[in-house]
């Protein structure tokens, strides 16, 4: 997408409800389904409006049986639909795991190729608001070591809506988390149908100095933490990995022979997880390049718990990105 | 069917109290002083008033997203005083879990308050475990979970029914039927809009009562329970009420229905009526409410007076016996 | 209500055929020609010799894990012949699934088998998804899942019963009783013995039949297949049968229940009574049971003969369009 | 435990089970629940005998309600029993998946300590055998970045027995996975009560060039390994982490600082796994000591598949490793 003259500013509810409007408006093949999606457009409103111009029949609420809801986007999708699940809350995924990852991420390479599932299981993932251990969580870590999924997660406005449409589109099964604490996040974002690719990462700002690889929310305090350094003239290179899995490592890897520092950063406790994973391919390829040891900034290595002080402790942001940064930049060499 | 006068009173008395709990709570919450999501029960008093009456501190429940109530009368009746709950949605250090559950994880054992589980419906299986080992030890305690309408959508509805019954746990399903799963008609959702069709092929009793008439859930809890605890297995309550809280704040079902519940269902207006019928002064009722009313404010007082809790909470008990390095 | 004899001859040749199937197969099995695991459907061959005369190759069936006889019989029935299924077995480069999927997994959608899912019930509701596309698009076609009555205890069952009913989806479910999960005895897994008392309170039609009878099972499923493509909804049917198959290969069950339905029960004896009583000579009957064991060794041969996959089938297909690397 | 002059040979089912046997002995709040476990022993015999020992109150055969049986676990180990649960296969984890990650693994935690949850869920992971994708997945990935919970993994009949116990005192919800490619395995099983500590990895055998870091049946192909290098003059150190969540990190980084080199090796994908996880903390811990990139074997990035010629291109194997450590070794510091 190109940047038009005036900006269009949506927030990131907005752009993912476009990209659903749009979809179903290009695709017939494409429909709704989830809990209270219907006339209630959602519990954070993406769905909003859509009920009323596509109709019960591809707007559909369901009961509280998220493992029916894959079920279904997987049933339905072997036999050529498109379905757009919403599970209200990322923590309830794991109602319906066996079906993402027994089902969905295996009915295509398990009957040798003769079904597909093309569906989109759209969460509501992260922390920061008070919800507490259920309503919390970021999990992309449960699904990182399962071969055959997807994982989309956009930290803009405008990747919402092409990340979301690129979503669809594809022939995979995508696990699509948006960050609770994005969906309020204005951006341009472009008019119409456009999608932005899958599995490429996306160099938000260019640095020489250190990269710092992460997506979701934390792109967002990532930027936030380059222009504080930026203050003392060092450069941030922030890399917004936007695909989880399988992920752009090319763009990461050369980011950091670049810089030869770098910090992952995840929401998600850091045994184990995304920023793991990270590390661990930087470390791996970047053997000669790097200056220091790769740091992760994570959360801590506990649930998440409701008392607001007590939450903020638990879950990083951009102090703890700038403090992670100066850390590995204080190493020598 | 005609519950003794005292007892009547203190049931209109702690249905008062979970009506001004939750009104409170709201109140606060709309100021911005209570975090995170809230459910609250106005309108379904009578069903929670029951429970708590019935269940002793050496019974479980599980209590859903709106017990608030429940959970205060059983630390009331069990502990002295409901403020700890109050004190948990606040997140303060002195709520029950000490700021780290909020509305949907307050549990405090002593009092059988086994805690929310904000995964709806989950705790019908865990409710399982804590009735078979009761059985196993040969403790004659009852085991409840509270459960929405909507929560019977969840498939462990059939694994937590199914084993009850198979095994002959003391288990009490209060399912309380209030119409709607957030914005979603029961009807929308269920082969039936009456929950006892679905639960009765497991071939224990299943009743289905008015929940907004404090004498019949009084008395329909009584029965539940007597016939657990005698041994004879598990019981499914379903209670027809009604919430007064729409979607989160707003209002979304038919004018007439609102006002038909509201109105002519109010189970406080009910019991208001039911005990000037026999005879107490509408005066005395309003006593009680004005002392309930001062009790609920200083509940809420001590929680803004409270501390936050300990940093150290954070990373304290994730494991027993282990420690997590802090930031 | 008596069959044509045409289709009465058709149906016993395809019960011949899955015995015989299913014998052969395990015979390779012992000898280790055969790798994985092993779950064989003698004694229920009444049950998918009557599925598959009824279902379509535009319909969708979910087998389990003892269907081999169906998908053959739905291979033969609609690509020509059932060889592919033995050489998945196999784990053959010619078997439906390429030989990855093995004995749990073998689809071809293109004969309407959609496939098994070795965690067992799963499939309970994907099947809800096909028949939802379908009813979504006008099509009138039946979606259809064989689930044991140990699968039964799964959740999934309830979200699956409530859901087909709520959305008036085609789906027929075909519950094969045979009395046990592996070595547990359906009475003591299950609130009731009689799988239909579990689904009735769903409210669409639940019918339990004798499952060792082609004729009634026959009849059962075309009235259940009528009413799904009549646009009623879904349809449940319990077939009360029997496996021989005890755990794995070794018996466990009381000696005089083991002959009672081997020698009984048998649904090919009774079969062949049947026709013997409506006139059809042993001979005949035995010339077709010479005919069908040839097949099946000649698909034995096949699959013996077939190559193993390409190795470059490892890495294929874990993604729609992007490649994975090998080792 | 010491070694007894007469080795006691035992299998690795057999080390189970009188890990089992005892355990009930000497507590009887421990019981066992699972899928016909009772008279039939279980599906690969861990629980023989045990019901006609201990009687049918404390070895429940349940119905396939895979969630029902975790959740009976954390309710009765809420009021203070000690539940087995024996879930058939690790595929089937899936299904309890909520049970374990939302429930066992946060009832401690976000109930102020109140409550525990001492429980083990026992389950057989790993393939080789033509299993399929749903009979043969080694999960741990999946439950890697969840805190609170406790992940054990024996590679020895004696550890087998020792863990297991160890895991029944401890009083965290533990996940108990047992290799399938282990159970026949033969090995010397001290007789009687005795415990195997959690969170200490077992150096299995010492060497000074390369450290290998690894855990359940691919230790014994990892020590196989040693042993063909052995005859080249290579000393290769096997390190078994035997509790995979939260691991002995002093131990490998011990290891690794004094060779400077490792290979980690794990039967599951290698992109967010337990492989990523140790490669990460490697390469963060030695940084300077590393004289090569770790390097991952691990399982391809594909669902399991049947056939067996397939399956044993997909999954990894002495060879790799040998085939690994050559190459960590080739790389110049
Ligand atoms: C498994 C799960 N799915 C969805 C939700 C989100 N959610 C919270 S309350 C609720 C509605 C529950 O309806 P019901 O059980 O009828 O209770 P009510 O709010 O009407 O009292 C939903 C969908 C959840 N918490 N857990
Ligand atoms: C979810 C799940 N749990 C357990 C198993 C292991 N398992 C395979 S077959 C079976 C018994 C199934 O019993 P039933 O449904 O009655 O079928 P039958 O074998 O009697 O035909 C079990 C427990 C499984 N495959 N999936
Ligand atoms: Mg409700
Ligand atoms: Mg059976």
């Amino acid at each position: 997408m190109t940047a038009s003259a005036t900006p269009r500013i949506r927030t990131y509810v907005q752009a993912l409800n476009e990209a659903l409007d749009l979809a179903m408006d290009r695709d017939p093949s494409v429909f709704l389904l989830g809990e209270d999606i219907g006339q209630m457009g959602g519990d954070f409103g993406v769905t909003r409006g859509l009920y009323n111009k596509f109709g019960a029949e591809r707007v559909r609420d369901t009961p509280l049986s998220e493992a029916a809801i894959v079920g279904i986007c997987v049933g339905s999708a072997m036999v050529g639909m498109r379905p757009v699940a919403e599970i209200m809350f990322a923590d309830f995924l794991g109602e319906c795991y066996d079906q993402i990852v027994n089902n969905a991420a295996k009915v295509h390479y398990m009957f040798d190729g003769q079904f597909k599932a093309p569906l989109v299981v759209r969460t509501a993932a992260g922390g920061g608001f008070g919800g507490g251990p259920h309503h919390s969580q970021s999990p992309e870590g449960w699904f990182l070591n399962v071969p055959g999924l997807v994982i989309v997660a956009p930290a803009t406005p405008a990747d919402a809506k092409g990340l979301l449409a690129a979503s669809i589109e594809n022939d995979n099964p995508v696990l699509f988390l948006e960050h609770k604490g994005l969906y309020r996040l204005k951006g341009d974002v472009p008019e119409g149908y456009y999608t932005t690719p899958l599995r490429q990462a996306a160099v938000r700002r260019e640095g020489r100095d250190v990269t710092i690889v992460t997506a979701m929310k934390l792109v967002q305090d990532a930027l936030a933490a380059a222009d504080v350094l930026a203050q003392e003239g060092i450069e941030v290179e922030v890399v917004d990995l936007r695909t989880l899995r399988p992920y752009d490592a090319e763009t990461v890897v050369e980011s950091v022979r670049k810089t030869g520092r770098a910090v992952v950063a995840t929401e998600a406790p850091k045994l184990g997880g995304l920023a793991a994973e990270l590390s661990a391919t930087i470390a791996e390829e970047c053997f000669k390049e790097l200056k220091a040891p790769v740091l992760r900034v994570a959360g801590l290595d506990t649930p998440i718990p409701f008392s607001l002080p007590l939450e903020k402790l638990i879950l990083p942001g951009k102090d703890d990105i700038v403090a992670g940064i100066r850390h590995v930049l204080a190493a020598r060499a | 069917m005609s519950i003794d006068i005292e007892a009547h009173l203190e049931l209109f008395r702690d249905m008062t109290l979970i009506r001004t709990f939750e009104l409170s709570l709201e109140r606060e919450f709309k100021k911005g002083a209570v975090p995170g999501m809230l459910h609250i029960g106005v309108g379904q008093e009578a069903t929670q008033a029951a429970l708590a009456a019935h269940l002793k501190a050496s019974d479980a429940f599980f209590p859903d997203h709106r017990c608030h109530g429940l959970n205060a009368l059983a630390e009331e009746k069990h502990a002295g005083t409901g403020r700890r709950i109050m004190a948990e949605l606040f997140g303060r250090a002195t709520g029950v879990s000490s700021g780290k559950g909020g509305s949907l994880h307050s549990a405090n054992p002593a009092v059988g308050n086994f805690g929310d589980n904000a995964i709806e419906g989950s705790y019908m299986v865990t409710v399982l475990g804590v009735a078979l080992a009761w059985k196993m030890r040969g403790e004659k305690r009852v085991a409840c979970c509270v459960i929405g309408d909507g929560t019977v959508g969840r498939g462990e509805f059939h694994e937590s029914l199914n084993m009850a019954k198979i095994w002959q746990l003391p288990v009490l399903y209060a399912c309380v039927n209030n119409g709607y799963a957030i914005s979603t008609p029961v009807a929308a959702s269920h082969a039936s809009g009456d929950i006892v069709d679905l639960a009765r092929g497991y071939g224990f009793p299943c009743v289905q009562v008015d929940g907004n008439d404090i004498e019949t859930t009084y008395a329909a809890v009584q029965a539940a329970v007597d016939h657990i605890r005698a041994g004879n297995g598990p019981y499914f309550l379903e209670f027809k009420t009604w919430r007064w809280q729409g979607i989160f704040s707003g209002e979304f079902r038919p004018a007439d229905e609102v006002r038909y519940w509201k109105e002519e269902r109010d189970p406080l207006k009910l019991a208001r009526q039911a005990l000037v019928t026999r005879g107490v002064a509408a005066a005395d009722l309003d006593a009680i409410d004005a002392e309930v009313k001062a009790e609920i404010e200083a509940w809420i007082q001590f929680s803004k007076d409270s501390p936050m809790p300990d940093p150290a909470k954070a990373v304290a008990d994730v494991y027993v016996g282990w420690e997590v390095e802090p930031r």
